[in-house]
Parts: structure tokens; sequence; C-alpha cells
């Protein structure tokens, strides 16, 4: 953290970045909040440490139009969802000074968070430098990611259901796993657009519930990197992130292995095909109907 | 018509793209090959024009079963298009599945301007696949009943 | 002050004639949900994932129904509730929220749904013998041992102490076999609250300054741009606060009419308050702004001071970022030190 | 709300017979924005049209809804009517009642039910159509026609006499095709090359016609007016302006190994080559596969020989781009290989030949100089039989060949053992038949002449088996009319293959978005009444690309194709299909999305001032350009925010569909 | 055609598989057939016989023995007709009249002897059920 902090102060200071997005230390060592800093005195403040579970990506969105260069301090999946964003043109490469930081896998108060548990990797998938230590470039547990899904898919269409219905009717549609995706940038979602026919507000039945999860994993299909944000700030505890995960393993499983957030501006899964990809036809032969 | 003894038909919509299935629907109809009237036809350019919000309103109006038709591979009149719905409604229906929706409510089906047996064909199966799966109660909106 | 063995207590609950809604789980969370003899009660929990408040202001509710005859409209107002029930295991900050709803819903224009509703409740409160780190709510005037309902609860080890002050208290708790019990006892149990609460971490906030008079020295306070970047713009502080009382009415085409419904709204929200012209809270600033300022400024200076903030800590719990009231009031408040 | 008119068609009783038309028509009254709603015989009629025009100025519809035939039939018909009398023609919906109502169902009550729904339907859509206005785009007044046979060359010498440039691009050294490879055409037995290669020569002079030989079509862009091409011309290693076409290179020429392709591979031609005399353009070639020079670099004699220093062992590929309004294809067929089906032992046996094969050696500049000598020992041969149908009219669940029917056959086959019999009496020709196939003026009667002057023996039934023994052909097959099997010693057998799309279509289709039949046959926008027309505007079709035909009918169809040509190039500006996308740039992420699956590269970024309630600021946005834009919508579901809808298919168009029907 | 005959005709093209609708009548079967000369009635006839219903004529004929089973007609049938196939079924058909009747599934089961192999039921039950 010192020597994110030293050299954040020293751009800042040469004047090559004109603020520095990174976080703000609270009340205790779990609580700190992405926050802004644009002077030393402010710096003061700054934090980095294993509360720094946020992906502060989505910020750049906003940030990518102020003035001047904006320092940005991404961990290796965070960089994952910036580079998504550079591919969609939601943000600018320039307007960027990219620290990459190690992690050894974030927290709260619970312990690490489900998100670190499954993580992808320690790469950097962007950056101008990295700021890390020998520990931060550990290997975890990739292998495990689909553990759950495969737990799902091998359960009865009922089953399913009902464990489904379960999670989904705690909804309260607060909207913050939309909020924190960092592939939902639309400028108008959907779901607030009067003219979409399908705006909605609150999870009135149980279709509204279903609907708004299966558009929300939908739109982000072949866009999400899997950065888990999603099930992180779900205050009723959903694990969103097993619908997101499934699509990706779907993916994986029928068009190759494709990972949001790598490569050149390529095509996502979904904006692509092959002559000879498989049928929608599949899905009915599969087990457990 | 399919009637149960409750007096239930089920609701069926049909996506089909203007070049191949539409005209192959229409074949059907000179031909006069019957299927069930439960079936309603939803005129569409291409099956690259089926948005899956269109097949979710589609269910949460109370349809029992969604089938989108298209230009067989290779054969789309917009070169492409099937293709993108290919992998659309693959992971479109995957997902439902995932959910526990039943999966014989929604089909994908290639269906040429000639091949107008095909299509009665193919209607028929898929009004009884929906006729044995019974009323949609996975995924509708209760507000839509009478 | 009457009192009962606590292992009683379900018994108590199963034997009420009327809905009972209390404290229980619902997958990993803890709602107030409806009560049935067997389920296990959680009332250790401080700050429900969702508040009492549901019971009598639901996320969303039917108004009525239209339908075209013809070329005539026909309308169908929804019927308002009339059956009673006992909304069980109030704490006293959301007991406080209650009032605050009401000094909403019941003042003129009374909202007839909220009103019917309120009318046809029991609500036993339940005084907090162990409030925790995020409890704030004597700031605001509300006494944790102290709930200000129809009937109040007091746990102490194996029994509990009881108290009713209202008619409909009376006639609940009448019905409950319970021993005749020892005010100071309660005393006791109450100074122990208040030991414990004064020892948390934000039990005495500044709130100099959070009035009518400094309302617009605190609107136009440079802090708030710093205080609401993160903010996600969603609505988990909203949707868990037990006092936000704000909605939206829409209407529903179903096919053969419209049903006419209201759901909570979000001052978070972009599209909160939107209006034809645009929003009139362009930014994330301006509508973190006002959800505070309603809370701390707004409301207090037109309710005799009475906080819309209770001081509860579900948002410090709930906010993605880390986000809350508190940090609001250390960077607003502090700096007016007198 | 629109005020809309509902119109119920009888169709006499095609309609009127399963459904109620008088309950449907009544049923629509109490629909909301239906205004007016009535029922007749033949809406499409033209007392039908009037009553539709009427009730548009008595009501001030805003918008019709004509329930009938399918969209497919008479949308048209009453978009023009509606534009008559004033309304957009957008502003018109067609609920199919017969084809997908009517005509399937049988229940008169159930019929009633689902009509009134697909109407219903068809009036929550009108009720948020919006007046659409078509665009205009310029056209390029020039064709391109890829092949040079005699279906290229008539529509390009039509298109060129009426004053458009063509450009006919042959992918062989010369133009010509099929037809120059023919001896005598039926049924009036002129020499093939000398009706042909006067066409050719006329190709070659008149100059708004542009030869482009020895190259093929890489890639098609663009739309109806505007195609943009990318042509390869090969290398033929000969400055195609200095070869005089002496072909005294071909005599010296140490390489002669290459397989004549003119004569179907029976001979051997040089490296260096004009594939025929008359060849257009009269312009030598290199075969660089058989070039001792080409490949190692030894040899240049031609270089030597050649006066006019035609020849460049340094050419390269060439890439030409040019611009068309109109695309013709005419890329023609060649005969089927008949060696899968072993028992006629085509690969084994090299006198079992060919129709094609049989033309050529019949043929006076051909590998024997025109007398009939078979290959194997070059002897005359005195029995010959003759197997039609062989890889056609096949069940698609066999592997024997073409489900159609190759239409030439029994004509040429007819022609081949007239002029057998004619050139050598002493020959006997056999002709194993399934049936014979004559429907053309004055070809039954060549049949029969066949037949009965030159004593022609056809024999009704199929070949089993022939099998080599000796020096014999022994030819097995049923003789149906007298029941029995016969056997035949022939000296030569000669195979009536199938005819099938030359290989280059299917990427030729692909290139140009033109549906093909799963035989590789072009498909015609209508099967009757558009048939020289791809259903992809501004693709046109000749000859035997469409489905097989003889001389006379390919002619005919290459003229259409022209004059359908002429008809679009004649136009200033066309008048485009306003079902287009458009994206809205208030909603629009600029994310790229819809960019990257749009067939047609319609799709453009920029950067733009976006304003709205609130907004004002420079933005990447979507732009889609009216002109390119076919309206498939594969960019309005990529879209995330719903910004790219498309116009006549909005996504409130279709949700209100949906929401009617599922009621 | 009488009940007998539609019952015929249809067991035959049951047993087959074949669809003689689909022949166009060229010969192509007996051209083929090595056996032409020896069979009262030819591949060709077998087709159009059994689509007019003419099975007891065939049945009564020893063409139907006389065929080799090469399968030369099934293999060179143009129209996926497979006479071979006819002339296949119709031989089954006479073994069924011989034994005077054939056995269902359950006559099977109930003369099922323990000592005979299960292997030769089955065989048994696809001669003459099939």
């Amino acid at each position: 953290m010192k020597k994110i902090k030293a050299r954040a102060l020293s751009l800042l200071a040469d004047g090559t970045v004109k603020r520095v997005l990174g976080w703000e230390r609270g009340e205790d060592a779990f609580d700190c909040s992405p926050a802004l800093f644009e002077n030393e005195a402010e710096m003061e403040r700054f934090v980095y440490g294993t509360c720094a579970g946020a992906n502060l990506s989505k910020y750049c969105v906003k940030m990518g139009k102020a003035e001047g260069k904006t320092l940005v301090i991404l961990k290796p999946c965070d960089t994952l969802s910036f580079r998504q964003l550079l591919h969609e043109h939601r943000v600018e490469r320039d307007a960027f000074y990219i620290i990459g930081a190690g992690c050894t896998g974030m927290m709260d108060e619970n312990g690490l968070l489900a998100k670190c548990a499954a993580c992808k990797g320690k790469e950097f998938a962007v950056y101008d430098e990295i700021i890390d230590t020998e520990e931060c470039r550990l290997p975890t547990g990739t292998e495990k990611r689909m553990e759950q899904v495969e737990k799902l898919e091998n359960m009865t269409a009922q089953e399913r259901f009902a464990f489904w219905q379960g999670e989904l009717s705690r909804c309260i549609r607060c909207n913050a796993c939309r909020n924190v995706c960092p592939a939902c940038t639309c400028i108008k979602c959907v779901f607030d657009n009067p003219g979409s026919g399908v705006q909605s507000k609150a999870p009135v039945t149980d279709f509204e519930e279903n609907m708004f999860h299966i558009i929300r994993a939908y739109h982000v299909a072949g866009r999400c990197t899997d950065c888990g944000e999603c099930s992180r700030v779900c205050p009723q505890g959903i694990p969103l992130h097993l619908i997101n995960r499934k699509l990706i393993k779907d993916m994986n499983e029928l068009y190759g292995d494709y990972q949001a957030g790598l490569g050149d501006n390529e095509r996502t899964p979904l904006t692509s095909f092959t002559k000879e990809d498989a049928e929608p036809g599949i899905i009915h032969e599969r087990g457990n109907g | 018509m399919s009637v149960s003894n409750t007096g239930w038909t089920p609701k069926i919509v049909a996506f089909c793209c203007n070049w191949c299935s539409y005209a192959g629907a229409d074949l059907a109809g000179s031909g006069r090959m019957q299927y069930p009237a439960d079936v309603k036809i939803i005129r569409v350019p291409c099956s690259c024009r089926v948005n899956p919000l269109f097949i979710l309103r589609a269910f949460e109006r109370g349809a029992d079963g969604v089938i989108i038709c298209g230009c067989h591979p290779g054969d789309c009149h917009y070169t492409s298009g099937n293709y993108y719905a290919r992998r659309r409604m693959t992971m479109l229906f995957s997902l439902l599945d995932y959910l526990g929706i039943e999966r014989g409510r929604t089909r994908v089906e290639w269906v040429s301007a000639a091949e107008g047996a095909k299509f009665a064909k193919t209607m028929n199966e898929f009004v009884e696949t929906v006729y044995t799966l019974g009323e949609n109660r996975k995924l509708r909106d209760i507000r839509c009943r009478k | 002050m009457r009192k009962f063995a606590a292992e009683k207590l379900e018994q108590l609950l199963s034997g009420i004639s009327m809905p009972v809604y209390a404290p229980v789980e619902d997958g990993g969370t803890v709602i107030y949900g409806r009560y049935e003899p067997g389920m296990r009660l959680r009332l250790d929990k401080l700050g429900t994932d969702r508040t009492p408040k549901e019971v009598l202001f639901p996320q969303w509710e039917s108004l009525m129904h239209f339908k075209m005859e013809g070329k005539k409209i026909q309308l169908t107002e929804e019927e308002r509730a009339n059956e009673d029930y006992v909304l069980f295991g109030v704490r006293a900050c959301d007991m406080q929220a209650i009032r605050v709803l009401d000094r909403v819903f019941l003042s003129d224009p009374v909202d007839t749904y909220y009103a019917a509703r309120r009318e046809h409740g029991t609500i036993v409160g339940l005084a907090c013998d162990a409030p925790g780190k995020n409890c704030f709510c004597k700031n605001f005037g509300v006494d944790p041992a102290q709930p200000d309902a129809d009937v109040v609860l007091w746990p102490a080890g194996d029994e509990y102490f009881c108290e009713a002050y209202t008619d409909k208290g009376h006639a609940l708790l009448n019905g409950w076999d319970t021993l005749e019990a020892d005010e100071c006892a309660v005393t006791a149990i109450k100074e122990e609250i208040g030991k414990k609460y004064d020892a948390l971490p934000f039990a005495h906030l500044n709130l100099n300054g959070f009035d009518g008079e400094h309302l617009m020295e605190k609107f136009e306070s440079p802090q708030w741009k710093k205080l609401s970047m993160a903010c996600l713009g969603c609505g988990s502080c909203t949707f868990s606060c037990p006092t936000c009382q704000c909605y939206d009415i829409r209407d529903y085409d179903t096919g053969n009419g419209i049903q006419r419904y209201r759901c909570w709204d979000s001052c978070m929200y972009s599209d909160f308050t939107l209006m034809a012209h645009g929003a009139n809270r362009p930014t994330q600033l301006e509508r973190y702004r006002q959800r505070f300022m309603h809370k701390l400024v707004y409301f207090p200076s037109r309710n005799e001071g009475m906080y819309s903030c209770v001081g509860c800590g579900r948002c410090i719990e709930k906010c993605p970022m880390n986000l809350h009231i508190v940090k609001v009031i250390r960077a607003l408040g502090e700096g007016e030190k007198e | 709300m629109p005020k809309i008119g509902v119109f119920v068609c009888w169709c006499g009783s095609n309609i009127a017979g399963t459904v109620d038309v008088e309950a449907v028509s009544e049923a629509m009254k109490t629909v909301p924005g239906v205004v007016f709603s009535t029922n007749y015989q033949y809406m499409c009629s033209a007392a039908g049209q009037k009553m539709i025009a009427d009730a548009i100025h008595e009501y001030h519809l805003d918008g019709i809804v004509v329930a009938s035939c399918s969209p497919r039939m008479h949308e048209n018909t009453f978009r023009k009517t509606a534009q008559a009398a004033g309304l957009n023609p957008y502003m018109v919906e067609i609920a199919n009642i017969r084809e997908q109502c009517s005509w399937i169902h049988k229940d008169k009550e159930e019929g009633t039910r689902k009509a009134i729904v697909l109407a219903k339907a068809a009036v929550a859509k009108l009720l948020h159509n919006q007046p659409l206005q078509a665009g205009t785009s310029a056209v390029t007044k020039r064709c391109l026609v890829i092949g040079g046979g005699i279906a290229g060359i008539q529509t390009a010498l039509d298109v060129a006499n009426a004053g458009y440039e063509v450009d006919i691009v042959e992918q062989r050294p010369t133009i010509g095709g099929r037809m120059a490879q023919l001896d005598k055409t039926f049924p009036t037995l002129d020499c093939s090359a000398c009706i042909l290669t006067p066409k050719m020569v006329e190709a070659a002079q008149n100059e708004k016609i542009r030869i482009i030989s020895y190259a093929k079509v890489e890639k098609v862009e663009g739309f109806v007016g505007n195609f943009r091409a990318t042509i390869r011309k090969k290398a033929r290693f000969i400055d195609e302006n200095k070869c005089t076409g002496c072909s005294l290179c071909m005599q010296k020429c140490p390489s002669k190994k290459g397989r004549d392709e003119f004569n179907m591979e029976m001979n051997n031609r040089p490296a260096i080559y004009i594939p025929f005399a008359q060849a257009i353009p009269n312009v030598a070639v290199i075969d660089p596969e058989q070039c001792i020079k080409l490949k190692s670099g030894k040899c240049g004699l031609c270089e030597k020989v050649c006066s006019a220093g035609a020849i460049n062992y340094q050419q390269k590929d060439e890439l030409l781009e040019r611009e068309y309004g109109a695309i013709v294809v005419a890329t023609g067929f060649r005969p089927m290989d008949p060696s899968p089906l072993n028992e006629l032992g085509y690969a084994e046996n090299k006198d079992v030949i060919t129709s094609l094969e049989l033309e050529r050696l019949m043929n006076a500049a051909g590998p024997t100089k025109g007398t009939l000598l078979r290959p194997s020992d070059l002897k005359h041969p005195r029995e010959i039989v003759f197997i039609q149908c062989v890889g056609s009219r096949c069940d698609e669940n066999t592997n024997r060949g073409k489900p159609y029917c190759s239409k030439i056959c029994c004509m040429y086959t007819a022609k081949h053992a007239m002029l057998i019999r004619d050139k050598y009496p002493d020959t006997n020709v056999h002709v194993f038949y399934i049936d014979v196939r004559t429907p053309g003026k004055n070809f039954d009667e060549f049949y029969r002449r066949a037949v009965e002057q030159y004593g022609v023996d056809y024999i009704k039934g199929m070949v089993g088996k022939v099998a080599r023994e000796g020096d014999k052909l022994m030819v097995r097959g049923s003789d149906l009319i007298n029941n029995r099997q016969v056997e035949i010693a022939a000296d030569l057998v000669v195979l009536a293959t199938a005819i099938e799309p030359d290989p280059s279509a299917r990427s030729i289709g692909t290139m140009l978005t033109a549906s093909m039949d799963t035989n590789d046959f072009f498909t015609e926008a209508h099967a009757k009444l558009r048939p020289v027309e791809s259903p992809t505007a501004g693709i046109f079709l000749s000859g035997v690309a469409q489905g097989p035909k003889d001389v006379p009918e390919t002619v005919a169809q290459a003229s259409a194709a022209a004059s359908k040509v002429i008809g679009l190039l004649a136009k200033d500006h066309l008048v485009t299909n306003p079902c287009v996308a458009l994206s809205d740039e208030l909603l629009c992420n600029g994310c790229s999305q819809c960019e990257k699956v749009c067939p047609y590269g319609a799709i453009t970024y920029e950067n733009r001032e976006v304003r709205g309630p609130g907004v004002r600021e420079v933005r990447r946005v979507a732009r889609v350009n009216p002109a390119v834009c076919q309206g498939c919508g594969a960019c309005t579901v990529t879209c995330p925010s719903g910004a790219m809808d498309l116009k006549g298919f909005t996504n409130q168009q279709i949700m209100a569909e949906v929401d009617a029907i599922c009621l | 055609m009488d009940q007998n005959t539609r019952f015929l005709t249809e067991t035959v093209l049951r047993i087959s598989g074949v669809d003689p609708r689909k022949c166009m009548k060229c010969g192509k079967c007996s051209g083929t057939c090595p056996n032409y000369d020896a069979m009262e009635y030819h591949p060709h006839q077998f087709v159009s016989m059994v689509e007019n219903g003419l099975i007891e004529q065939l049945m009564n004929s020893n063409a139907v023995y006389l065929c080799l089973g090469c399968m030369a007609c099934v293999e060179r049938c143009p129209r996926h007709v497979a006479p071979g196939k006819l002339v296949g079924a119709l031989a089954q058909l006479k073994l069924r009249k011989q034994d005077g009747n054939h056995k269902g599934g359950n006559d099977i089961a109930a003369m099922a002897d323990e000592k005979v192999p299960q292997q030769l039921l089955m065989a048994a039950m696809r001669k003459y059920r099939k």
C-alpha cells in the first residue's frame, strides 16, 4: 500500500495525473469506500488493502469525461472489466493511468469474499505499471469456478426452479447488482426506459423477478468478465453470479473458451458465429429436463 | 385446436422470418395442411430480429410456448441473421432451462419457403409438446390472467 | 408490569388468533414475515434485512383496476385492509420509523391504504438488550430500551417483562398468561441498556446545524461532491431504510385492463421524479444530497425537529460501497461545531 | 388515438368458407381505435379497393388493416390503394387470415376465433405504426455479368445495346462457355460455333462491353444500384494488348502434357495455349502448372518466338475494383461426374463417355478432328448405346445423383443418335430411356425423326450393368415393353449425365447474398412471376445458373434478365426500403456491438453532439446508412440499451402483436 | 381392392418399408437383375404388381424364391424404392402362410422353454412377426 500511495503522490505531484481514483479509509478495518483524491492532503486518507473489494472500473466510465488523466488502481480481475470497457468504447485508454495493484484476495467481516474464492488469476489485462509483491502472484482456485453451476445443472428442472424462486423472491429490485456491474453501462437501462416496453421498478410478481434477472444476465452475456460484484453487493444475498457463470460456461463449452476483457476488441460469442454452431435443440438433449 | 378437459388450450406464438418460414407457413396454407389454431404467427424480417424480450413478453402475457422459425443456416436472406439467432436462442433457452423453466416451451426450427409440410409438421409437434406440458405457470405474470 | 417465561413465548404467539408478523428467516435473510407455529424466531437480529415498514407499507400494492367496457372505462378500487393482525418484535428505532411514516401518511391528506393497515395492527415492541456497533438511535431521540409500541417486551435472561401502553396493547396482553412483575427490574434493564449503548462507536454524533436554519449552508456544502462520488445510485439504502416512504404510481397493462399500483421509489434513482423536461436532480450528487438533506434537515424542519433517520444502522450494513449517513453527519456536522 | 379501418376479405369462399367474415368485422368494431369495419367479397378487386379508398376519405382513417390473404400476396396492392387515397402506405397492416387461418382450419368457429385474434394483432401493431418515407439512392449505370457463356454474352449484348456499360467476368481464358464445346445444336442442327462465335465477336467489338477473362469475382459489397465488386484477374503471363493470337508459341512450346480442358481432357495441349481457334479474347495463356520456365526458370522458348513481345513471366494477379448498379449471375453448369455410379463403368472404361465428350469427339475441331472414333483404340464404333437420365431424377435418399430432370438430355441424345446414323449408317444406335421428354417447339418432331427416319433403337428401360468383355462393352438392361432383359455388345457407351451448377456458383451466391436451392441453383424471386430476378435486389439470373435449360431457353432468359437490368439502370434513383434500422442517439452507448453484427456494413460510429432533456454533450453514437441497411434487425437485438430499432418492425409493434395474440 | 388384398398389400409394404409410388418405372432394377430370365416376374413387376395389389399372384409364383438377394436393384434404384425388399417381404409372407398363422409376443412367452436359448426365440419372433 505504501508503494502505491507513494507512486500516486509522485504522479499527482509531477502533473502526470490530475486525480487518483482509489479507496478512502473509513470507520474500521473493513470500512473503506471508493474515493477521489486530488491533492496530497486528501491522499492522507488513501488506503489499499484487503478491504478494497470494489471494482473501480465502473467509475471510470464517469471519470473518463473529466479533464486530464485519472490514476486508477485496478486489481487483476478489475483490469478485465476495464479492458472490456475499452472494447466497448466506454472508456478512453488515454484518459487513465492504470496502476495494476497486486491482490492477495479481498475480505469483508465474514472473511474472504466469495468472488475471490474463485479467483480467475493474477495477470493484468491492461496497465501502465504494476505494483505488487511475490505473495500477490500466488495462484488460486480458478478450477472450482463452475462447481456450483454444475451442482445446479445436475438438479432436476423442478429443483432448479424451486432453488431460483427461493433466491429471486428475495429480490427487492434495489438495482445494486445492475448499478455496480461494469458491463451494465447503458446510458438508459431498458428497465428505466418507458419506451422499451419492459420498464419496471418493483418485483411485483415472480415474473418480474425472473424477467429482471434473465435480461440482466442476458444483456451482459459475452461481456461479463465474472468480476463477481453483483453477488458481493446484493443486500439480499442472492447468488447472482451463478446466472452469469452459467452463461459463461455454456459459451465456453459451445463456442470455445472465451474470457471477456481479453483479446483486442474481438467479437463476443454473441456477436460472432460459425456455420457449424450447435442448434438450440442441444438444450433439449441435455440431462435433467 | 387441442382442448383439455378443463377447456384449456395452449397459446403458441410463432415468430417467422419473412423470407423463408413465413413463406413456408403460407405454403402450408396453400397446401391445406392442417395444424392447430393455437399457433399464431408474427412476421419478422429475419429470425435475428427476435429479441429475447419478445419471447419473455409472450410468456409474461400467458403464452404457453414460443417457437422461432427462420431460414436454414446458410440460406439466410441477410446471409448471417439466423446464425446470430441460433446462438442467441441457444443461450436464452439454456438460461431458461437453468432457471427451471420447461425446455419444451421453446423451440427453434429452420423452415424454408419450400417446406410447407415441414412447417405444418413442426407446428403439430410443437403444439403436442406444449399440450403435454400443460399451462405455463412458471413464467407468466399472474396479473395478465382474466 | 407483567412477565412470563421466555420459553412460553412461542406458545403465546401461536395462541394469537390474528395473523402475526415477526422476524423470521427467508433464505439467508431475516424479514418480518407471517409467523407460523414451529418457525424459528430471530429476535436476536438487530437491523433485520427487511424492515417492519413493509407490513404497513409494502414494497408494492395494488390501488385500483381500470377496464374498458365497450367505449366506457370501468374503475374498481382495491379493497383496504380489514383484518386485524399483530406486528411482533419491533425495535425502538423501527417503532420510531413507524411514527415517521404516520407523520407522512396519516396527516392530511390521509393515505387510506396505509391508515387501514395501521389501524388494524397491534404492535409489540422489543427492547434492545444488546445494541450493536452500527446503532445510533439515541442521536435522534430514540430510547432503545423503550420502544413506542402498543406493548413492549424486555428480555431478561429466561423471562420477558412486558407492559401494555394502549387499548390495543391491553387487549392483546390480557389474552396472555402473565405474572405480576416488579417495575424496578425493568428500570435496571433499561439502565444496563443505556450503558451498553453509550459504549458504541456512533452513540453520540454531533447533529448541530441539522435544522431548518442552516438549510442552505448544508445544501451548498462542498463536501457533497466527495461524499457522493462513490454512490452507485442503487436503492439498497432506501429499500432497507425503515423510514423511506417515497413511492411511484404506475400502471400495468394486463391486456384485459389496467392495474394501477404503487411501489417504493428511491431518490437515488436517476428516474426519481423524472419529468418531461428531464431530471430535476441531474447527477448522483443532487440525488445523494437529497436523501440525506431530507432525513436530517428538511424533514425535521417541517416536523418539529423529528428526524427521519432513526439510527437503525441498516444502511451502514447494506451500502455496497460503505457510504452511509454517519459519514455524512460527521463530514457536515463536525465542521459546524460551536 | 389513431382512427383505424378494418377490411375483412372473403376471398370468395377461400376465407368465407371457414371464417365467419361478418363476425370478424363485427368483433373488430369494439376494438379501441377501430372506427370502421366491414367485409367484402374480394378486397383486392377494383371495387374492394374503392371501398377502402372511400372509407379512408369518409372516416378520415389514419391507418387500415386488411384481413385477407398473405401480405406476400397483396400487401403492395393495398399499400398502393392507401397511398392513392392519401394515406401513408406504411399505415397499412395485413392480417393473414387465408394462408395462416382459413386454409389450415376446418372448424368455422375456430377459424373465426383465430381470424379475430389475427386482426386484433394487426390493429395492435398498427396503433404503433409511424408513416414512413422511402429514401432514394443513386444508380451506378453499369452492369456486371458473371459468366461468359451464351447466357452471359446474350445478356451483355442486350444491355450494351441499350446503351449501358457491361463487364463480363469469365473464369476461363475465353468466353463462349459450354456452348462453344458443342458440335451441333438441336432441333435445327446448326453448327454451334457458327451461331455462337459471331456473338462472341460482337461482344468483343461492342465498345460498351468489357470482357474480363481468366478472372473471378472475389468480393461484392453494397446493394442494388450501388454494388462494389473486387475482381481478381489471374495472371495469364501474356500481355493481352500485345498478343496477336498467332499461336506460334503453342507450336514451339516443349511442354505438351497439359490436359485440354476444352476437349474434355481427351487430349493434351501445350503449356502456353489458346483454348480454341475462335477464342475471345484471342490471346494465349500460360498454364503455370505445366510451364517449364515458370516452374524451373529454364526454357523461355515462347518469349523468344513471340514477335509481339507479349510474354511476361513476371505478371501477377491483378485486383480490379469496379462499381455496378446491377449484377447478372450467368455461371452456367458442368456435367456431373458419373464415376460414382459404378455399374456404368465410366471410371474403368475409356469407351464409356459422357455426352459432352461425344460432342468433342464429333466436332471437327475436337481430338479426332470430327471422325467418330472410340477413345480406347481409335476404332470406328459399330454398336453404340446411349443411356439416358444418368444421375438425374434420383431420389434424395439415394446417393445416385440429382433429384431434378436435367431437361436437355433427351433432345441432345436424339441429336447424337440422328447425327451418327446419318454420318455412319453402318452403326447401330440404341437408346435406353425412361421417358422421352420433348416439350419444345419442333422438339417432338425432331425425336420422331430420329426414330422413324434414322431407325434409332429406343429401348424403354434402364441399363443395370456395363462390363468389358474383350474389346466389347456388354450392356445389360431391361426392355420393359417386351418384358425382357437385353444384352448388347457395344463398342461405345454414351452417358447422358445430369448437369449441375458450376462449382463456383455457391461461393458467388454467398457473396451476393442471393438465395440458392439445395442443388445450388439460384432461386428466383418468384417461381412464376419473377423468374429472372433473385430475391436479393439488383441480382438477376441468366441461363442454367437458375435451372437446367437448353440454348433457346437460355437465350430467352438471358434477354429477359437483360431487360430487367435495363429497367433498373434506366432509373437515376432507386426508392429504398424505408423499413430500416434507426438508432436513437440519446440511448446509444456507442459500444459498437451493432456494427459487428451488421452484414451490410450499414452502421458507422461518429462523435456527435446529442441533445435531449438535460443532455447536451458530444457522444460516440451509431449511425445507420438507410440506403445500405436491408432491414434484417440483427443490430436491434444486439443493442443492449434498445437504442437500435427497426422501422416497420419496431419493438413496440412486435410486442403489441405479442400482447394481442396472447390475450 | 378387396379387404384381403388390401391387408396383404399393407402387410408387404409394412414389412418391406417400401413405397412403390416412388417408382418412376425406369426399369433399372430389371436391367440390373442377374437372375432376370429365371424369374417369372421381374423386379420392376414386383413393384408395380404390389402397387396394384396383385400380391397373391406374386406369392403363387416361384419368382419369390428365385431372387438371389444380391440387392443390386436396391443399391441401384435411383428412386430409393428397393424392389429386392419387396421380394423379401413377399417371401416372408409366404413363410407365414405356410405356418398357417403367426405368433404374437404373448404366445411366445407362453411357449418359452428354459432349455431353448433366448436367441432362438428372438429369431423366431423376427421371422414370423416382423
